[in-house]
């Protein structure tokens, strides 16, 4: 059999994300990467917690002087949103349905477009307040945390986009199943560490 | 077309050779080239172990000056650690455990082969800076106040550098996992799996865990030291004992990423040279397990001194003691898998039987720097320098050197020398117990580490100088072991499946070399000792196959990984002379986007492998026969 | 091994069963969702409305979590039998995750 | 295995191991020659697990000799097939339980310990008039040389710290650049001195250093540090209570000697001209000096923390401060004339408060 072979929503498996030896391999994997990446988040959450009240001595940066809660709430909304709609677009590629596939996870990637948009908003308006990188042991810490989930959201529009402009015209199939199915799960767990981000840096810091 | 691919190291020249090499998706390639990678840094860390002894020869001396000798202990620790001991282990694992397990290959070969060349190009980055600008030279742990004062690029070649062969260690971690977990044979259940198999697992688990973060410390080191970052400096509100943290939250469990596939590596030696099956394997397993738990449990007994507060201290403290039960319960099986058995003392098993000693004095020393009052003394005196080169070279170097010994016939298809290897485990076992023994006393007698010269008549002159005396023996051991292997590299004496005649696991039942595609047929597992079982039984194929003989399933190499390396690596240096030069920025950015663009082309690109027909695996058998 | 896999066409039967199922699963994930934009917004609206810092922390950090965990358990199928070895390492995880934080948050202190 | 000892064994075993290793190292030195309580609270605990460790190692080494000699092939022949045996719970719990009973006994006292060594509290301690119970020293670590200072009295002193004996002396540790880490090993160790915050300890001093070899304990920066790390020396001089009290007299004494230009004292001179800068000649002052204080120099042990202590080397330490402790932050004055230098180290070696 070969990889790229079609199938007909009746003989789609109904684990197409594990259903080949190379895809069970990376399936796993992909878990335990994100494993791996929970202790890495971990990592910068420590740090920022132990660092969010330091700041040099007349340097008057704080959380709660700097974060809008209105902002995050949107960036929030967008984010879970987009981990819906990719639910949506896995629940078409089981049915093997591969239009709206596609349509659903173009919409997760412009939704996640919207939030990287905020983000990228709310730096250059805190830089443009003096709070820059080099602030202070806080704002490296801030900036660091929240611009390497940042940076994760936009690995994972390119890694999209990829995906979606790839199988374009090849359609769905057994070999790129996995990796859609890969994919979603790599946004949820973004949104995952955006649910700590929100609460532990945003909320947190404007209670104190 | 699907013939080609075997027949291509084979037939063509130098170069179609090299590329063969560069591009091998091979588990049993690429362990071999982690066996060169490690063994070359090996040598490379053990050259600058003798220049440290030497100049600790005698009292106030001046062989290298302060500043070298700071650069040397920093690039042996680091280069011994990452880019000798784990690539050397790393090697054993990939040629054997995929062997062990029955599997035809590892579940990832793209990235398998990707995680050496980061390996080799962090490693290359990092001993560069021997020859740009200067060395790290703020000791392995690279502790935040120093290595921020540090001049010079040494720290940032360091930061990247370990950086680059980090990620390659993770992936090689996660690859390890997976094929483990996925790739077994049928009938190869969890509790069937060799100990090898599981330590390889279990360190495997502590590298996912372990290793990231090791890769935000580093990050945050880099951004402080070259990007304008504050985590570590105080003026701005850092906090340098953060540093303390991340660091051995990593180096805590990397020795038991170390010390465990030792371990195994050991307890495969016991049983096949005692002839008999690992007494108590279940409580091995769980030992391994547990200690792996353990593991990163215990991080700041590393950090006693630093001021954390009694109750910190009392808590890591206990939980430091707890990891010596489940050692002891290894040890005390291993000796209880000699006892009754019929021990036959070949070069490997010799080395098994120095590293009980050895590893259980490193063992004792250990429980003895857990107590973190008695700690206060011994924190960062010679003490310290003592108890880890007895848990490091007394545990994963003799296993390393066993290994060499036990593994070379599977991988190369000739024995080393049995006499040239007990040549060399007597040189460097006296050696090794020379030249560490005396330090605990050194230590004991105020000796602190990392001194690049002491004052004549402290008491310390005469260990020191027999303790130089031992580091010699030692080269003169591993110089012996590489005549050894020259030798016999040019003798060639083939040797057939299982050259040690008592091999109990399923890569003994395979030819030596194994083909490409390690075994004809996927071998169904009846029990433990899988090989040993189908021998009792008379079997002469070794295995009974699982499946009838059919075309099988090979992934393609690829030159990719070599080029993603090679993109960071570039990118490393556009980072670190960023500042200075003008070229530094778009250095950074091509060699990202050479990686990135790379990485994208293996997405895009279909790769499905290709497949070895049956005419094909039916005449390389009949040619290994 | 990729040419191991056969390819099973199901009865109508089959697929309509699988299609139900599927439509169930669902429905239960909007269900989850509707569930996660009201915990932030409780979240939210505690911080706005100014309460005790004392008692808003361990509210937020708590559906925090639940929102985690409904995450990983509904839309990352934790839920679904295979999934043994993928939650074993995440829990993993998540254990050492908090120990690092614990010790961040507590022996670190200046 | 503890069954077989009598109770007084262990003692007398405890006994004789410490007497085996107090014959190693130097007094002045060696840990293993404790002369303070807190020393030797944790040469006690290195003896404890030291005899327990080698229990252990003594059982190891039995069952793997006897496994050796036993059962080699070579006498047991070459087809002696050995009988498998899966393993033994009993006695896989035997090993399991009798390391953790002994990991307790070492357990026990570790953590008794940790807490009394951790006990700072007494620190703040005043009594009635507002006077400090106890000694505090502050002592700063700097690349390369220690700075000790004594707030209760309002003196500052370097590279030689000065403590009464037989009371506890508590201390503040700080690094003003580096990470070091301030270790006196025939005392007791060691904390590091973060530049983060401040640490406290507290040792007890019990021998009066004057009959050591050189009147003084050694101290060591135990933490590296760059360069001259294994350069930073220190020293102690113990002293009892009234010979204490009598040297910090003599060091507020020192409240208004500074070096003067004028002076007819050419060292003096040539001192206040090229030194006075960084170098105070007075004691009376805090700690957060550019340079090491010179008020008790000529009482010192060593020039620089581990030269000998004479002329040549203060003139050669003067000319070239970097030859002998690399990445120090003193710059070289070489351009000093011999007199000059000849004369700056006898005004060095005057300075001096004892006797």
């Amino acid at each position: 059999m070969d990889l790229n072979t079609k199938f007909t929503p009746k003989s789609w498996p109904d684990h197409p994300e594990t259903a080949t030896m190379e895809a069970k391999n990376k399936f796993v994997g992909f878990w335990l990467f994100l494993g791996g990446e929970t202790i890495l988040f971990a990592t910068l959450f420590a740090t920022y917690l132990a660092l969010r009240n330091s700041v040099p001595s007349g340097n008057d940066f704080s959380t709660q002087t700097l974060f809008e809660l209105p902002l995050v709430f949107v960036m929030t909304m967008l984010l879970l949103t987009s981990s819906l709609t990719s639910v949506y677009a896995m629940y078409h590629m089981k049915n093997y349905n591969f239009k709206a596939m596609q349509v659903w996870l173009a919409i997760t990637g412009f939704l996640g477009l919207g939030f990287l948009g905020f983000e990228v908003y709310e730096f250059h308006h805190y830089i443009s307040l003096g709070f820059t990188y080099g602030n202070s042991a806080f704002s490296s810490a801030f900036y660091t945390l929240v611009g390497t989930h940042g940076l994760h959201v936009a690995i994972g529009l390119v890694w999209l986009s990829l995906l979606i402009l790839r199988n374009a015209r090849r359609g769905l199939n057994l070999y790129n199943a996995t990796k859609y199915y890969t994919f979603s799960l790599y946004w949820h767990f973004i949104d995952v560490v955006w649910v700590f981000i929100f609460t532990v840096v945003y909320l947190m810091g404007v209670v104190g | 077309m699907t013939t080609a691919a075997n027949t291509v190291a084979q037939k063509k020249g130098f170069g179609a050779t090299l590329w063969d090499w560069l591009t091998t998706v091979d588990h049993k390639k690429i362990g071999i080239l982690y066996l060169i990678g490690g063994g070359f840094f090996f040598v490379l860390g053990g050259i600058e172990a003798l220049m440290i002894r030497l100049q600790l020869l005698v009292p106030n001396n001046d062989f290298v000056s302060a500043g070298f000798f700071n650069e040397l202990i920093t690039m042996h620790g680091t280069t011994m650690i990452f880019l000798a001991a784990m690539p050397l282990l790393f090697g054993f694992m990939n040629a054997i455990v995929p062997l062990q397990i029955g599997a035809r290959d590892v579940a990832f070969p793209f990235i398998n082969s990707l995680g050496f060349w980061m390996f080799f190009f962090g490693g290359l980055f990092l001993n560069l800076s021997w020859f740009i600008d200067a060395a790290p030279d703020a000791g392995w742990t690279s502790y935040a106040s120093l290595s921020l004062a540090s001049t010079g690029h040494g720290i940032d070649f360091y930061a990247i550098g370990l950086q680059i062969a980090g990620g390659g260690t993770l992936m090689a971690g996660i690859n390890f996992l997976v094929t483990i977990i996925n790739m077994r044979a049928p009938g190869m259940t969890y509790m069937r799996m060799p100990l090898f198999t599981w330590t390889t697992f279990v360190a495997s688990a502590l590298i996912l865990f372990a290793f990231p973060p090791l890769t935000v410390g580093l990050f945050f080191l880099t951004f402080d030291r070259m990007f304008g970052g504050n985590f570590f400096d105080v003026d701005y509100g850092g906090n340098t004992i953060i540093w303390e943290h991340i660091f051995w939250i990593f180096g805590h469990p990397e020795v038991y990423i170390l010390v465990l596939p030792s371990f195994g590596i050991f307890s495969e030696i016991f049983t096949i040279f005692s002839r008999k099956r690992l007494f108590g394997y279940s409580a091995m397993v769980f030992a391994t397990v547990l200690i792996g738990f353990l593991g990163f449990m215990v991080w700041a007994h590393h950090m006693f001194t630093v001021g954390l507060g009694p109750t910190a201290n009392a808590i890591f403290a206990v939980a430091t003691m707890a990891i010596a039960v489940p050692t002891g319960v290894k040890i005390f099986n291993w000796l209880l898998t000699m006892w009754g058995g019929s021990i036959r003392v070949t070069t490997p098993m010799l080395y098994a039987l120095g590293f009980i000693p050895s590893f259980v004095m490193g063992g004792v020393t250990g429980v003895q720097q857990g107590a973190a009052p008695l700690d206060y003394q011994l924190h960062d005196s010679y003490f310290i320098v003592a108890h880890f080169h007895y848990v490091i070279v007394g545990g994963v170097v003799l296993a390393i050197l066993a290994a060499t010994h036990l593994y070379w016939p599977k991988m190369f298809g000739t024995m080393l020398s049995e006499k040239l290897g007990k040549v060399t485990f007597w040189f460097f076992f006296i050696g090794f117990h020379m030249t560490f023994f005396l330090q605990h006393f050194l230590g004991l007698m105020g000796m602190p580490r990392r001194v690049w010269t002491y004052n004549a008549d402290q008491g310390w002159d005469l260990f020191n100088m027999i303790s130089s005396a031992g580091a010699l023996l030692m080269a003169i051991g591993v110089i012996v072991m590489v005549i050894n292997i020259i030798m016999t590299t040019a003798k060639n004496e083939r040797v057939g499946n299982d050259p040690w005649e008592d091999g109990r696991t399923l890569e003994w039942a395979i030819p030596s070399p194994p083909p490409f595609y390690n075994f004809a047929q996927t071998p169904l597992v009846r029990g433990l000792d899988t090989y040993w079982i189908e021998k009792q039984d008379g079997n002469k194929k070794g295995y009974i196959p699982a499946e009838p003989l059919s075309d099988i399933h090979m992934p393609h190499g690829s030159f990719i990984p070599f080029v993603m390396s090679l993109g960071l690596f570039i990118a490393g240096f556009g980072a670190m002379f960023r500042v200075e030069h003008s070229w530094g920025l778009p250095v950074l950015i091509a060699g990202l986007v050479l990686t990135f663009l790379s990485m994208s082309l293996r997405s895009v690109k279909d790769d499905l492998g290709f497949y070895v027909t049956k005419e094909e695996i039916l005449r390389t058998e009949r040619g290994s026969k | 091994m990729a040419h191991d896999i056969e390819i099973i066409e199901k009865t109508p039967a089959e697929y309509n069963y699988k299609k139900r199922n599927a439509d169930r699963a669902m429905r239960g994930q909007l269900m989850m969702f509707a569930l996660m934009i009201f915990m932030t917004l409780i979240s939210f609206t505690a911080v706005q409305a100014g309460f005790s810092p004392l008692f808003v922390i361990p509210v937020i950090l708590l559906l925090a979590a639940v929102q985690v965990g409904l995450q990983l358990y509904y839309f990352m199928h934790m839920k679904e039998e295979g999934h043994g070895l993928p939650a074993m390492f995440m829990y993993t995880g998540v254990l050492i995750a908090f120990l690092t934080v614990l010790t961040f948050v507590t022996i670190v202190w200046w | 295995m503890m069954k077989g000892l009598k109770k007084w064994r262990f003692p007398a075993m405890l006994a004789a191991l410490a007497l085996v290793l107090s014959g190693c190292g130097e007094n002045y030195l060696s840990t293993l020659r404790p002369a303070g309580e807190v020393g030797r609270e944790q040469f006690n605990l290195l003896i404890l697990t030291s005899l327990i460790m080698l229990l252990v190692i003594l059982v190891v080494v039995v069952i793997y000799v006897a496994a050796l000699v036993k059962f080699r092939r070579s006498r047991l022949g070459e087809d002696h097939m050995p009988q498998d045996v899966e393993g033994s719970h009993k006695l896989e719990f035997i090993w399991t339980a009798i390391p953790i009973v002994l990991l307790l006994i070492i357990a026990i006292p570790t953590v008794y310990y940790t807490y009394k060594l951790g006990d700072v509290s007494a620190m703040e301690k005043a009594d009635e008039e507002g006077n400090p119970e106890h000694l505090v020293v502050d002592v700063t670590a700097k690349l390369y040389w220690w700075e000790f200072e004594y707030p209760e009295y309002g003196i500052v002193t370097a590279q030689e710290l000065v403590v009464p004996t037989d009371e506890k002396v508590y201390f503040n540790l700080k690094a003003a650049d580096v990470k070091h880490s301030f270790w006196i090993p025939a005392i007791g160790g060691k904390m590091d001195t973060n530049v983060d915050n401040l640490n406290k300890f507290y040792l007890v001093f019990d021998e009066e250093s004057k009959d050591l070899k050189d009147g003084v304990f050694y101290g060591k920066c135990a933490e590296l540090c760059g360069p001259s790390h294994a350069l930073m020396d220190f020293k102690v001089k113990t002293m009892n209570r009234d010979d204490f009290d009598g040297w910090v007299a003599a060091m507020k004494d020192t409240e208004n000697q500074v070096a003067d230009k004028d002076s007819s004292d050419a060292g003096e001179a040539a001192f206040a001209q090229s030194c006075i800068g960084c170098h105070a000649t007075s004691a009376v002052g805090s700690t957060g000096a550019a340079g090491p204080n010179m008020a008790t120099f000529g009482d010192r042990n060593r020039v620089a923390g581990y030269l000998d202590h004479n002329k040549e080397n203060i003139v050669n330490w003067v000319q070239d401060p970097q030859k002998y402790k690399p990445g120090n932050l003193m710059p070289a004055f070489d351009s000093l004339s011999d007199e000059d230098l000849d004369a700056i180290a006898d005004y060095l070696l005057g300075l001096k408060v004892e006797e």
